[in-house]
């Protein structure tokens, strides 16, 4: 093993309310992969940011490459050799590939100091041609898929030639396929010495890629060693303070009439001829890799973009929403990909979330609300989903990513939906959480609630779904049941290779 | 809401608040600083002049706020929103124009006020229509409709000025409740802040809007019809407007293309001071209520002691720029308190 | 302007000169005016007031605040003849003498209404004016102030009563148009009436901001001396452009002598020695006396009409 | 963006806004040229070009501001603040060189802009609010500085008042200013940094702190810019009409939005060009000059410009529409 690139220690960082990291230590050695583990909530993004400059911490020293560093914003970062690519994309819509590249540190003309577009455009091209991207160095980055955007981000933290590359939660947007291309790309940077910090959810991907991990757990520093020496129940346990229960929970289906059935629908330059039929008691999986299309047709179903074709029926009943309000009416509830920008309302209490879309049934005549009323429903529905807060009268924005996830969950359960539509609904939430948001889908199913679960991890998929139907650039390849559900199956489906026919049923 | 099994959160949460504190964050809430402000400003011009703490003077100068205090009440539920209407002027203008015209042709007052608020609401509903169906920010739409609202009068109008009113017609704007010195406009203007007030505070579209505030995206998903919301919110102005020009109308019995020039922004200025958050999602009608009284009589007072307007002009617009400096001000030494507790700890 | 001392001495009495705007170099000289007259008559004070923009609410407002606190006498430069009428009715109620000079309010909204001069001699004169300038003929323009100026309308309404003269057959008023006392607004206006009437052969503004603004248009259309430029304008102002030829001959009325007046009418309507009706002759210091006549109008001279040989002397003045 | 083949240029180009506004322009000058044609001459044509100059250089300056995600409507009173402490220096000192006047309003413009910039980068107050704020103060402190008084053409030297007028190679020096503002600004909108930090600022100010550009930097530069522009105008302007007075400029603010809104410029920040205000500009000016010479009466023309303002706001949102309907309803649900 190398030496230390980066030493952090004794590091310390309060946010208003909440210590957010607490004597922490971290060792990055040059050339090695390193995993930084950790609940939702445990520090992790924290910590990436003060290394790139953008907080400052509160107490601690930071060592990198001999030298005591303290940035002052990321440009300094980026100077001494650390780049990192942040959980929230970070793009620029209007702009062009070349110029979200280069924003920071325009190429100038030794000369004259004037951009070198030229340059920076030849550059960006060669760059795109290494990660084998096609994409027109020139393209405005809103016309780009929302995978391409993230490898975008990737290839602009490699233009930099950092010594360190932080990579927190890469893999989120990204379809298997660039997974495989970034983890090319990470081994690649490994082997000319660079040091990565790689934060990540998902065991498979650490097992793979990783050589050295550090655990967070509530911002204070539990444990570090080497990745082949230990297991995923170990590092869980050292995660979360316990061992989890991995196993999906068992769900006996009780499956019962069609309660939504969905023909052809399609939408302009989204998906088209979406055809299934939806049972009550039934869990239908939704796989295709990201930008497949999911989110959309069930966008539609909501009623949130309108259809351009097709018909939906509901009980044997026409049903055309024109609003998330009509569909709520007939019984729909969506739990939405983006819980911080479609799911919660980040400045207002806990009790004010989860009451909303119930307002009017916890009002006097839908008119005047009844503070009582509103306070023994959320009390209720709150404490199932066992949300860990301050309190309900706190902000949401004040909770972890996984206990915001529990809010917005309470917070459609109340609706007492026919038919409950999760997108995403464990997207970056950590072990414990995701377990418990199993053992809920598959109560809400066993009281015989119609579900429908988008998911892009293939394991959750197969083990939570009694049929799943897979899509592929806006089509559906399948509908695969019982049997036919097999990671392999599944997965060729998804990448529109759909020799085996799935059945309809 | 201690009651009920309740999981503490990670991460070390801060201890209960100490008495101190919690009056400190009490002193420090907007609605309260107001009070303050007022009660300041009532001081000042009581020892400056004899004229001000008179019980007729006080009443009296009302006249000089309650309209544009009306207008401030549903602009709140616009800023609220997020949006913005500067075209609120314009309607006013218009929907006075339309009542100078109509009263020259004989029209009976029921008629007139029927009339002008007719019109404000479709201007109001114009708006809305606008601003939702072409996806522009309000600002970008209603500097144009500014111009439109205005320019109708302006174009008919020209030199004219409307000055034939029906008899008593000057009651609304002018005059007091029988008996007393209390003006009607004062009546109204509580009347309708308190139904405002109710509606915000205690009514499912008052939390609605809240919620659209803060994040319009997540209450479209939660079921809430957003843009019919924005459009509610942009009628209901423009109908205010039209009791706005009504009654300007009749405070002034002579209506010309020009009237109500600048409200826009003195409007736009008592909601901000009022302590409603220009981002949306934050604001109470009880701000809004002491901003105004606080912004008409600190004018009151300023022009018993002969200020001149510009001056006026600079104390107001300076008195803007702090109410949202201030907030940010306490806010940041607020955080620091509590960053200095926990490092103590 | 300013804080004055409150607690001003009992028995001072305290009259307002309430004008349209701030800054306008002519009511300055009516506040002079009315400062030399209280000088004379001895415990009265003055103060000017004007709203920041030339509104009738802006007034209003003013004068809300002075019922409040009692004055004694207003003398109003009007921004709109009716929309004072409510409150100034309402100071009137108080025991507050409210009259106007200048730009009048109407009947009820005051006791007395003081013209600098008759609206019709001065209509006339200005196409007098014109005529004289043009040899009477060619197209003539107006170039007023806010389209609601209740003094120039009247004004206009005369010149369009005055050029009905067969004397005047060969001249033509094409058009009026309005530049809201605005320097770039008249600008644009003055250059756009130049390039619409190819025939036009003088524009008259009856408004010092108009004046100034369309002389200069003039100027830079290099048109000095095809177009003639004529109206009423403050000799301070308007000195450059009379001492270059831009505008030959323009008129006013001593705006001095406008303040002077309007405070002697106040003092007499304060300690009663008038009441305002019709026929009450009330003296007013070195302008000897004023007579009330038909609703209350009282009027003042002709203007005067200035020129290359008399300007530099009146510039001095106002 | 620069280096790219001509056709995909022309490609980009057609399907920008500058593009609409020329056959916009060009539909609406056929009418009035059938009507009076001398519109088309050119003394009218140098006659429009000169009264927009002082208001392209005022767009310009507000073009920064919206661009990034910001307004300034304090713009009409810095004009007249500037413009009147240029015309009172020159009434007591007529000694000063007419450009260097140029040079004391640009220099007051600018601290002015600073404090509107200071206001908003470090006090954080929403810019609406900020020059909301200082409209009034700006304007309240030019009847100070004045007291009220006027400074009228007999009392400015003739070589301050020339300035403006004077020819150069057949063009008036204030267009040759104009001109080299937009030259200036256009260079450094495409070739500096600091003039594309200002898009990333306006298209996502969080992504561009992760990037390292200060957005409080950015935020005190385009008011800086805004403020300085409107100085300048400012001392040409007292310099053009041969006079400043307390009210000049009174809504100049929302003709120089209207010029960046009909420019095509994005009210969501980030997005839009300087040649496309310049557009803007000249459009406003074609209509607002050809108003009286198709006999509609000056009281309609409030009315008109409004409409076209909305006319252009649905335009750019027709042409938006229809390109990004799809990231649109992404992003906004
Ligand atoms: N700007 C901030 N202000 C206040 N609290 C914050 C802020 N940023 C983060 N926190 C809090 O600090 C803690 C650590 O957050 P952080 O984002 O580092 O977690 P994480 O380990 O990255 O979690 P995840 O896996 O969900 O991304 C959380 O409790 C969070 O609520
Ligand atoms: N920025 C974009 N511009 C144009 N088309 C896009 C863009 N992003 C996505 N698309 C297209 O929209 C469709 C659906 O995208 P979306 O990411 O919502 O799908 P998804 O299957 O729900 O993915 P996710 O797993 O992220 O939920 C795809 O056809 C994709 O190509
Ligand atoms: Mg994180
Ligand atoms: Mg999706």
């Amino acid at each position: 093993m190398q030496q230390a690139l980066l030493e952090v220690y004794n590091l310390t960082k309060i946010f208003p309310g909440i210590r957010a990291l607490d004597d922490v230590h971290l060792t990055v050695r040059s050339g090695e992969v390193h995993a930084l583990i950790g609940e939702n909530g445990a520090g992790k993004s924290t910590l990436v940011k003060i290394l790139t400059g953008v907080y400052t911490p509160t107490a601690g020293k930071l060592v990198f490459d001999g030298k005591e560093i303290a940035f002052k914003n990321a440009i300094e970062a980026q100077e001494a050799g650390i780049v990192a690519i942040h959980q929230e994309a970070s793009m620029f819509p209007e702009l062009s590939v070349t110029e979200n590249i280069y924003m920071g540190h325009h190429l100038r003309n030794p000369k004259n100091h004037k951009l070198d577009w030229k340059a920076m455009t030849e550059n960006t091209r060669q760059l795109l041609a290494q990660m084998q991207l096609d994409i027109d160095p020139d393209t405005l980055v809103k016309n780009l898929s929302v995978a391409k955007r993230h490898m975008v981000e990737i290839s602009k933290a490699l233009s930099l030639d950092a010594k360190l590359v932080i990579m927190d939660e890469p893999t989120s947007a990204l379809t298997e396929r660039e997974v495989e291309d970034l983890f090319r790309i990470v081994r690649d940077l490994k082997k000319k010495g660079k040091a990565i910090l790689f934060i990540s959810h998902k065991f498979e991907e650490i097992f793979e890629i990783c050589d050295y991990f550090t655990v967070l757990r509530d911002g204070q520093y539990i444990k570090e060693g080497l990745v082949k020496d230990s297991n995923e129940d170990e590092i869980i346990n050292m995660m979360i303070g316990r061992s989890i229960d991995q196993m999906y929970p068992q769900h006996n289906p009780n499956i019962g009439e069609v309660v939504l059935k969905v023909s052809n629908l399609s939408q302009l330059g989204a998906f088209k001829n979406i055809s299934f039929e939806l049972h009550r008691g039934e869990i239908l999986g939704f796989f295709g890799l990201v930008g497949a299309g999911r989110t959309e047709v069930v966008r539609t179903i909501f009623g949130i973009d309108g259809a351009m074709g097709g018909t939906m029926e509901i009980d044997g009943k026409p049903y055309a929403p024109r609003s998330p309000r009509d569909a709520m009416h007939y019984g729909l509830a969506l739990v939405p990909e983006d819980r911080q920008k479609q799911g919660l309302v980040l400045k207002m209490s806990l009790t004010q979330n989860i009451s909303l879309p119930v307002l009017d049934t916890l009002s006097w005549r839908k008119l005047i609300t009844r503070k009582k009323c509103e306070k023994t429903y959320v009390l209720e529905h709150g404490n199932q989903m066992e949300i860990k807060s301050a309190g309900y009268h706190v902000d949401a924005d004040t909770l972890s990513g996984g206990n915001q996830q529990k809010v917005v969950l309470a917070k459609w359960i109340g609706t007492d939906p026919k038919i409950l539509i999760l997108d995403e609904p464990t997207k970056g939430i950590d072990v414990a959480t995701k377990a418990a948001v199993h053992e809920f889908v598959c109560e809400m199913a066993s009281r015989g609630v119609a579900v429908i679960l988008i998911s892009s991890e293939l394991p959750e998929v197969i083990g939570m779904a009694d049929r799943i139907l897979v899509m592929h650039e806006g089509c559906q390849t399948a509908i695969l049941a019982n049997k036919e559900i097999t990671a392999e199956n599944v997965m060729r489906c998804a990448i529109g290779n759909v020799q085996t026919e799935g059945s309809n049923a | 809401m201690s009651e009920g099994k309740q999981l503490v959160a990670k991460g070390r949460l801060i201890q209960e608040m100490s008495l101190k504190n919690r009056l400190i964050e009490l002193i420090t809430k907007w609605e309260v600083i107001l009070c303050i402000l007022l009660v300041v400003v009532v001081v000042f011009f009581s020892n400056m002049t004899p004229y001000f703490w008179d019980w007729f003077n006080l009443m009296n100068a009302t006249f000089q706020f309650s309209e544009k205090a009306i207008l401030a009440l549903p602009m709140i539920f616009i800023i609220m929103c997020g949006d913005i209407d500067i075209s609120i002027a314009s309607i006013v203008a218009l929907s006075g124009f339309v009542v100078g015209t109509a009263a020259e042709k004989g029209v009976g007052i029921p008629s007139l006020l029927l009339l002008s608020l007719l019109v404000g609401t479709v201007a109001g509903l114009i708006n809305g229509l606008l601003i939702t169906g072409l996806e522009m920010p309000a600002i970008a739409v209603t500097l144009a409709t500014q111009s439109i609202y205005r320019g109708i009068p302006t174009g008919v109008l020209g030199e004219h000025a409307c000055t034939q009113y029906p008899q008593g017609f000057g009651f609304f704007g002018q005059e007091f409740i029988p008996g007393t010195v209390i003006p009607f406009e004062l009546v109204l203007y509580l009347f309708i802040a308190a139904i405002f007030a109710f509606v915000l505070h205690k009514t499912t579209y008052g939390r609605r809007l809240y919620a659209i505030g803060n994040s319009a995206e997540t209450a479209k998903f939660s079921g809430i019809n957003v843009k019919r919301m924005r459009i509610i919110n942009f009628t209901l102005t423009g109908f205010f407007c039209g009791l706005g020009g009504f009654l300007l109308a009749s405070r002034i019995l002579s209506v010309r293309s020009n009237i109500a020039t600048g409200w826009d922004m003195e409007i736009i200025t008592l909601v901000v001071l009022g302590g409603v958050s220009i981002t949306g999602g934050r604001g109470t009608v009880i701000g809004v209520i002491l901003g105004s009284l606080l912004v008409g009589y600190l004018k009151f007072g300023m022009g018993l002691l002969k200020f001149s307007g510009t001056v006026m002009t600079i104390v107001v617009g300076s008195l803007l720029i702090i109410a949202v400096l201030l907030p940010r001000l306490l806010d940041l030494y607020k955080a620091n308190r509590k960053l200095r507790m926990q490092q103590r700890s | 302007q300013g804080t004055k001392d409150q607690a001003a001495v009992k028995g001072e009495k305290e009259i307002v000169i309430l004008c349209k705007s701030m800054g306008n170099g002519f009511f300055d000289a009516v506040f002079k005016g009315s400062e030399e007259a209280v000088a004379e008559l001895g415990g009265i004070k003055t103060t000017y007031m004007a709203p920041s923009q030339a509104t009738a609410e802006g007034q209003i407002e003013i004068i809300e605040s002075l019922i409040a606190q009692r004055v004694d006498g207003i003398a109003i430069s009007a921004n709109d003849a009716d929309a004072l009428i409510p409150v100034a009715k309402k100071a009137m109620a108080a025991g507050i003498k409210v009259i106007s000079f200048d730009s009048g309010i109407n009947v009820g909204g005051r006791i007395v209404d003081l013209l600098p001069s008759n609206a019709e001699l001065i209509g006339r004169q200005q196409i007098q004016l014109a005529a004289d300038l043009t040899g009477m003929k060619g197209d003539i323009a107006v170039l007023s102030a806010s389209a609601q100026a209740t003094n120039q309308n009247l004004w206009i309404d005369w010149m369009k009563e005055e050029i009905k003269d067969a004397k005047y057959s060969n001249m033509k008023l094409v058009e009026v148009v309005y530049g809201d006392d605005a320097p770039d607004k008249s600008y644009r206006e003055a250059t756009s009436l130049m390039k619409k009437y190819p025939n036009l052969k003088a524009i008259i503004c009856p408004t010092t901001v108009g004046l100034l603004a369309t002389a200069q248009a003039v100027k830079d259309a290099g048109m000095t001396g095809k177009v003639e430029v004529t109206g009423l304008g403050l000799p301070s102002e308007m000195k450059g452009y009379i001492l270059d030829g831009t505008c030959r001959k323009m008129a006013l009325w001593n705006p001095i002598d406008l303040g002077y007046t309007s405070t002697y009418i106040l003092a007499a309507l304060m300690d009663g020695t008038s009441k305002g009706s019709v026929g009450e002759v009330i003296p007013a210091g070195r302008m000897k006396s004023v007579k009330v006549e038909k609703d209350g109008l009282i009027y003042m001279s002709t203007p005067y009409v200035f020129n290359k040989d008399n300007i530099e002397q009146y510039a001095a003045i106002f | 963006m620069p280096n790219r083949s001509f056709q995909s240029v022309m490609k980009q180009a057609f399907a920008r806004r500058e593009a609409t506004l020329i056959v916009l322009l060009v539909l609406l000058l056929v009418p009035i040229t059938i009507r009076s044609p001398h519109f088309l001459s050119v003394k009218n044509i140098s006659t429009i070009l000169n009264d927009m100059a002082i208001l392209v250089i005022v767009s310009i300056g507000e073009f920064y501001v919206i661009l990034s995600n910001g307004i300034d409507l304090s713009v009409g009173s810095v004009i007249a603040f500037a413009g009147m402490a240029c015309g009172m220096l020159n009434e007591s000192h007529p000694e000063i060189p007419a450009p260097l006047l140029l040079l004391v309003g640009m220099g007051i413009g600018a601290i002015l802009g600073l404090v509107n910039g200071v206001l908003v980068a470090y006090g954080k107050i929403p810019p609406i609010i900020t020059t909301l704020g200082t409209v009034s103060i700006y304007r309240g402190m030019t009847f100070l500085l004045s007291k009220g008084t006027w400074v009228t053409a007999h009392e400015m030297s003739k070589s301050y008042i020339a300035l403006p007028r004077n020819t150069f190679l057949g063009i008036s020096v204030l267009l040759w200013i104009a001109f080299a503002v937009i030259a200036l600004f256009y260079y450094f909108s495409r070739y500096t940094r600091t003039g594309r930090e200002v898009y990333a600022i306006g298209g996502n100010a969080n992504a561009a702190k992760f990037v390292g550009v200060s957005e409080s930097r950015i935020r005190l530069v385009v008011f800086l810019v805004s403020g300085t522009l409107s100085g300048l105008a400012g001392a040409l302007w007292t310099a053009r009409y041969a006079s400043a007075v307390n009210e000049m400029a009174t809504g100049f603010e929302m003709q120089a939005v209207a010029a960046c809104v009909l420019g095509g410029v994005n009210f969501a920040g980030g997005a839009g060009g300087i040649i496309g205000v310049a557009m803007g500009t000249l459009f406003l000016g074609v209509v607002t000059n050809a108003l009286p010479v198709i006999y509609l009466s000056v009281f309609w023309q409030t009315f008109v410009q409004g409409f076209i303002v909305l006319i252009a706001l649905a335009l750019n949102t027709m042409s938006d529409q229809r390109k990004t309907r799809k990231l649109l309803a992404q992003r906004r649900g």
